[in-house]
């Protein structure tokens, strides 16, 4: 049993460097905020962000200047808008330009797959038409070896060399366990090089253990275990507190702003030393406001040999 | 008593919408329009019907009208929860969902979309989201509905400013043999326009009362073939608005 | 909510005809083995018998004389020795040939990943250089369509006629939750045309809502549920009942000898008429020899919006 | 007080292997002597060795000694349990693997194991279990580790019968770059084998006192090469001893 819990400034400064592929996931549910604005408060530079849904925190990372390259399959503010930053440097290069590489949903999940498993591509049934194929070199063809003779597009696989996600809770040595939407995070932890796991607490061993159903991510692919609880904010982690919906529709207009998109930065993310300050700038009644009540599943019977057996 | 002459526009189209769920089975909807009409029509002429999300809920029940696709209310209660390979692999490319829901910047008559870019790709105009799962729905699903708020020669193109998600025509023009329908209904404030498959172009095959096809054609970018038994849309009961507002969005979150 | 409930005999009866094509799935736990044996007592033919580990319940249907092809990645039973029945089939033809057509489990895997994806085939990394490749002309190389050009092995995807699995507990629609190992079930059961699935128990849907993260075959995906307890004997279901040890190590002598085994199958399969009985049979006190203790898991909290919220 | 002067056979392959595992992190064990040698590395060489076991279980903490990679009490008290697809997937081919333990009926030279027939496929005489994960694990682990029973020329054979599982060599030679080294190891009753990786054969580079080269030589089927430098492997010391006797497995089920 290694011990891996580290601080988020330490897990990112070990294992974010300038250039670095890094992906960020967490499809609505558990987006890893907090890594993210830690991030742009160590000043990272030129790096190529993987994430499907490229949505506030990418933008915020935008703006902080991290990014040169975003491969994503969905840029906006969920259902709420826009992501300012992201149209401004796409749509007119301001301040610099982005490069970007776009995929749908299911491409980014069989980059993933393919990058978990080591195989040099993943099959997938969609993207026949598609002019993504002509504006992404990285969407091919391969002809069925069988009867049919039928063709498939591939995507490539992706291996970031550091994925990180945010969960609900994981031992010392890493093994997480996430409930609600799992989304892609067990796949893209598997793809990358290295991994930091973010959580709202770290366990007992004794709690994980009791469940090891629960356990998408098991230790042998966890580098770094942070706890940092309400890191996903605005995001929401399941049983620990809801989506803060009015600040995604009110980032729209933040971020169309850059004068007020760059305040923001100041303020919050430069203006907090970690996320234990953005937490309780917020403030204690911000975050009543977030609060879920208990709905607890029912436990289940592992069993246990008795020892009259055989 | 419930009032059919104030019907709003999302009222009329979730209402409309709704009754082409009849006997269906599975539907892949998003927020909004797609869950209204969804959750009517499970109400009423689909009581078999279950709404999966993109997020990976399947047998959502919510204790209050959710916000987004992964909204924690579709979770709690839920009678299943799936991993995104799962949901895309398994259920989506499977062959699982029977209709699939998709909304876009633009269409043209073959029921391919665009949901990327006005302009260029490299260069554009206005950056949109980009396909999500919606090239996935639209390959995998047996057919998709369109729900399109504004019906006007914007967004009804003679020629896209980008494809995003292809219907079936394009994908077998690029040798691949496509598994669904494609855009097989598209619903809006003036009729519904419709297709059964591959290489057949939409026409309009309904209008609401009042509405000329001529005015259908005027508000479509491209010359819009005209259904000969053109029919006329029932415009919504009094028992479906009924169950609508009171049953589906008491808060009146959608139903603006 | 759709009610699927039925008894055995009446799924197997709708869903598995003469020349079918059955997976059977279920690796070390869980394994369906009331099915097999009602397929047995309905005197199935010709069926095509798809499953990673052919192990005593595949025996047993051999000699029940269903089974005209086995597609399967390991033959034996478990580590207790020999399966009778199916080395006299290969070996000598006795008392008649069985096709036969070999995959590594995770070959099998990938079979059913294609199936349930509908996909033309799945890529792995391994079987280059194995004499499988020379007797099963199912595995075939495609070559990657990116720079290096590399070369993997893909196998066929295998799409059932039917799937039966057995699960801890399914509510009426078909919603069902596994814990332990998992296996391959759920991509079985997506692979297949039609799916049964057999259960401990029925439960109200609430068991089932209140866990949404354990059902891991949507009630979409099922044509019939059955409730069968202990319905996995010599296998086991974890929490609910141990693995029956004795009786892997008894089969292998059992099955050595056509005449036992043919006794066997008089007396335990034909000699009941459902597996209630064969239950029944075996003793209360037999079962009082498998049974576990508790090991409960902790819940978990899902969370439920206030009323208050925004 | 442990007494060496009785150890069995299994113990003295069971503390052999064990000492081969020093400093690594992830082994995929199957039942039996493996993961005798397994455990004992645990709590000697190896403090921070995870077993994986094919049936998906990672990080077990056993109330009793399990019987099958699929042992209930595997699972009860794990740190997590896995689908098939993730645990061959992403774990396996994923290349989370430093040692995999194989058995095997036949071995060859260059580490190419048999585990499906003896005669031909189609009309064996006996007809084996088949691969299982066998190739699989071969295939994707860093390194490979074989513990034979038997050292005889009809397990170590010139030329197999059928190679189920090829090592790095024959899949180089099939035109795929193999990912792992084969196997680097195989511990039997009279010494241990060992190779690097590819285009190496294996060769004899240790053996138990009193053995001679001559003596392995003459169990093994090809010219077998021997090194220079031959070892003379250290008898299981007393600590090594009563750790597998008193906690490993004091109910001595797999120290037969």
């Amino acid at each position: 049993m290694t011990d891996k819990t580290t601080t988020m400034a330490e897990a990112i400064a070990a294992f974010v460097h300038d250039g670095d592929t890094v992906a960020l996931e967490g499809f609505t549910h558990l987006i890893p905020t907090a890594a993210g604005h830690e991030i742009i408060r160590q000043g990272r530079r030129d790096l190529t962000v993987v994430r499907m849904t490229a949505d506030i925190v990418v933008d915020q990372m935008l703006a902080g200047g991290c990014v040169r390259k975003l491969v994503s399959s969905f840029v906006g503010n969920s259902s709420a808008g826009s992501l300012g930053e992201l149209r401004r440097r796409i749509e007119r290069a301001d301040p610099e330009p982005l490069e970007f590489e776009e995929y749908s949903h299911y491409g980014m999940i069989g980059r993933y797959l393919a990058g978990a498993q080591r195989l040099p591509f993943y099959p997938v049934r969609s993207y026949a038409g598609s002019d993504l194929v002509s504006v992404n070199p990285g969407l091919r063809k391969v002809r069925s070896p069988y009867d049919d003779g039928e063709q498939v597009y591939v995507v490539p696989p992706v291996n970031p060399d550091v994925t990180i996600v945010h969960a609900q809770r994981a031992d010392r040595s890493g093994n997480t366990q996430v409930w609600g939407l799992t989304g892609i995070q067990a796949e893209a932890v598997y793809a990358a090089k290295k991994a930091v796991v973010v959580v709202e607490e770290i366990v007992d061993d004794d709690v994980i253990r009791r469940d090891p159903n629960r356990t998408l991510i098991p230790s042998h692919a966890v580098d770094a275990v942070v706890a940092c609880p309400r890191g996903t904010h605005p995001s929401f982690a399941q049983g620990y507190y809801d989506r803060d919906n009015a600040f995604y529709r009110g980032w729209s207009a933040i971020s169309a702003d850059p004068g007020r998109l760059r305040a923001w930065l100041s303020e919050w993310v430069f203006g907090t030393r970690d996320h234990p300050e953005y937490v309780a700038k917020l403030g204690e009644r911000y975050w009543a406001g977030l609060a879920v009540d208990d709905a607890l599943s029912l436990p289940v019977n592992y069993g246990k040999r008795r020892e009259h057996a055989r | 008593m419930t009032s059919t002459k104030d019907t709003t526009s999302s009222e009329l189209l979730s209402v409309v919408a709704s009754r082409e769920l009849a006997g269906k089975r599975t539907v892949f909807a998003g927020i909004g329009l797609p869950t209204l009409a969804a959750s009517l029509a499970h109400l009423t002429v689909a009581p078999d019907l279950e709404i999966v999300y993109e997020s990976g809920v399947c047998g959502a029940h919510p204790s209050q009208l959710p916000e987004t696709i992964a909204d924690a209310v579709l979770i709690t209660g839920a009678e299943a929860v799936l991993s995104m390979p799962a949901l895309f692999g398994n259920v989506l490319q499977g062959g699982h969902i029977d209709v699939g829901f998709l909304g876009a910047a633009q269409i043209d008559r073959w029921g391919n979309l665009n949901s990327s870019v006005i302009g260029d790709w490299a260069d554009p105009s206005v950056r949109l989201p980009g396909p999500g799962g919606a090239m996935e729905v639209m390959a995998n699903s047996g057919e998709v509905f369109v729900v399109m708020r504004r019906h006007d020669p914007r967004s009804f193109v003679d020629k896209l400013d980008f494809c995003t998600s292809p219907g079936p025509d394009r994908a077998l023009a690029d040798g691949i043999r496509p598994l669904g329908a494609g855009v097989t209904r598209v619903i809006t404030e003036l009729g519904i326009l419709a297709r059964q498959g591959v290489g057949e172009a939409l026409r309009l095959v309904a209008v609401h009362p009042g509405v000329t096809a001529d005015q259908v054609r005027a508000a479509t970018g491209w010359p819009l073939e005209v259904a000969e038994d053109l029919a006329t849309i029932e415009p919504p009961a009094a028992a479906e608005l009924r169950r609508l507002r009171e049953e589906v969005d008491p808060g009146r979150v959608y139903l603006r």
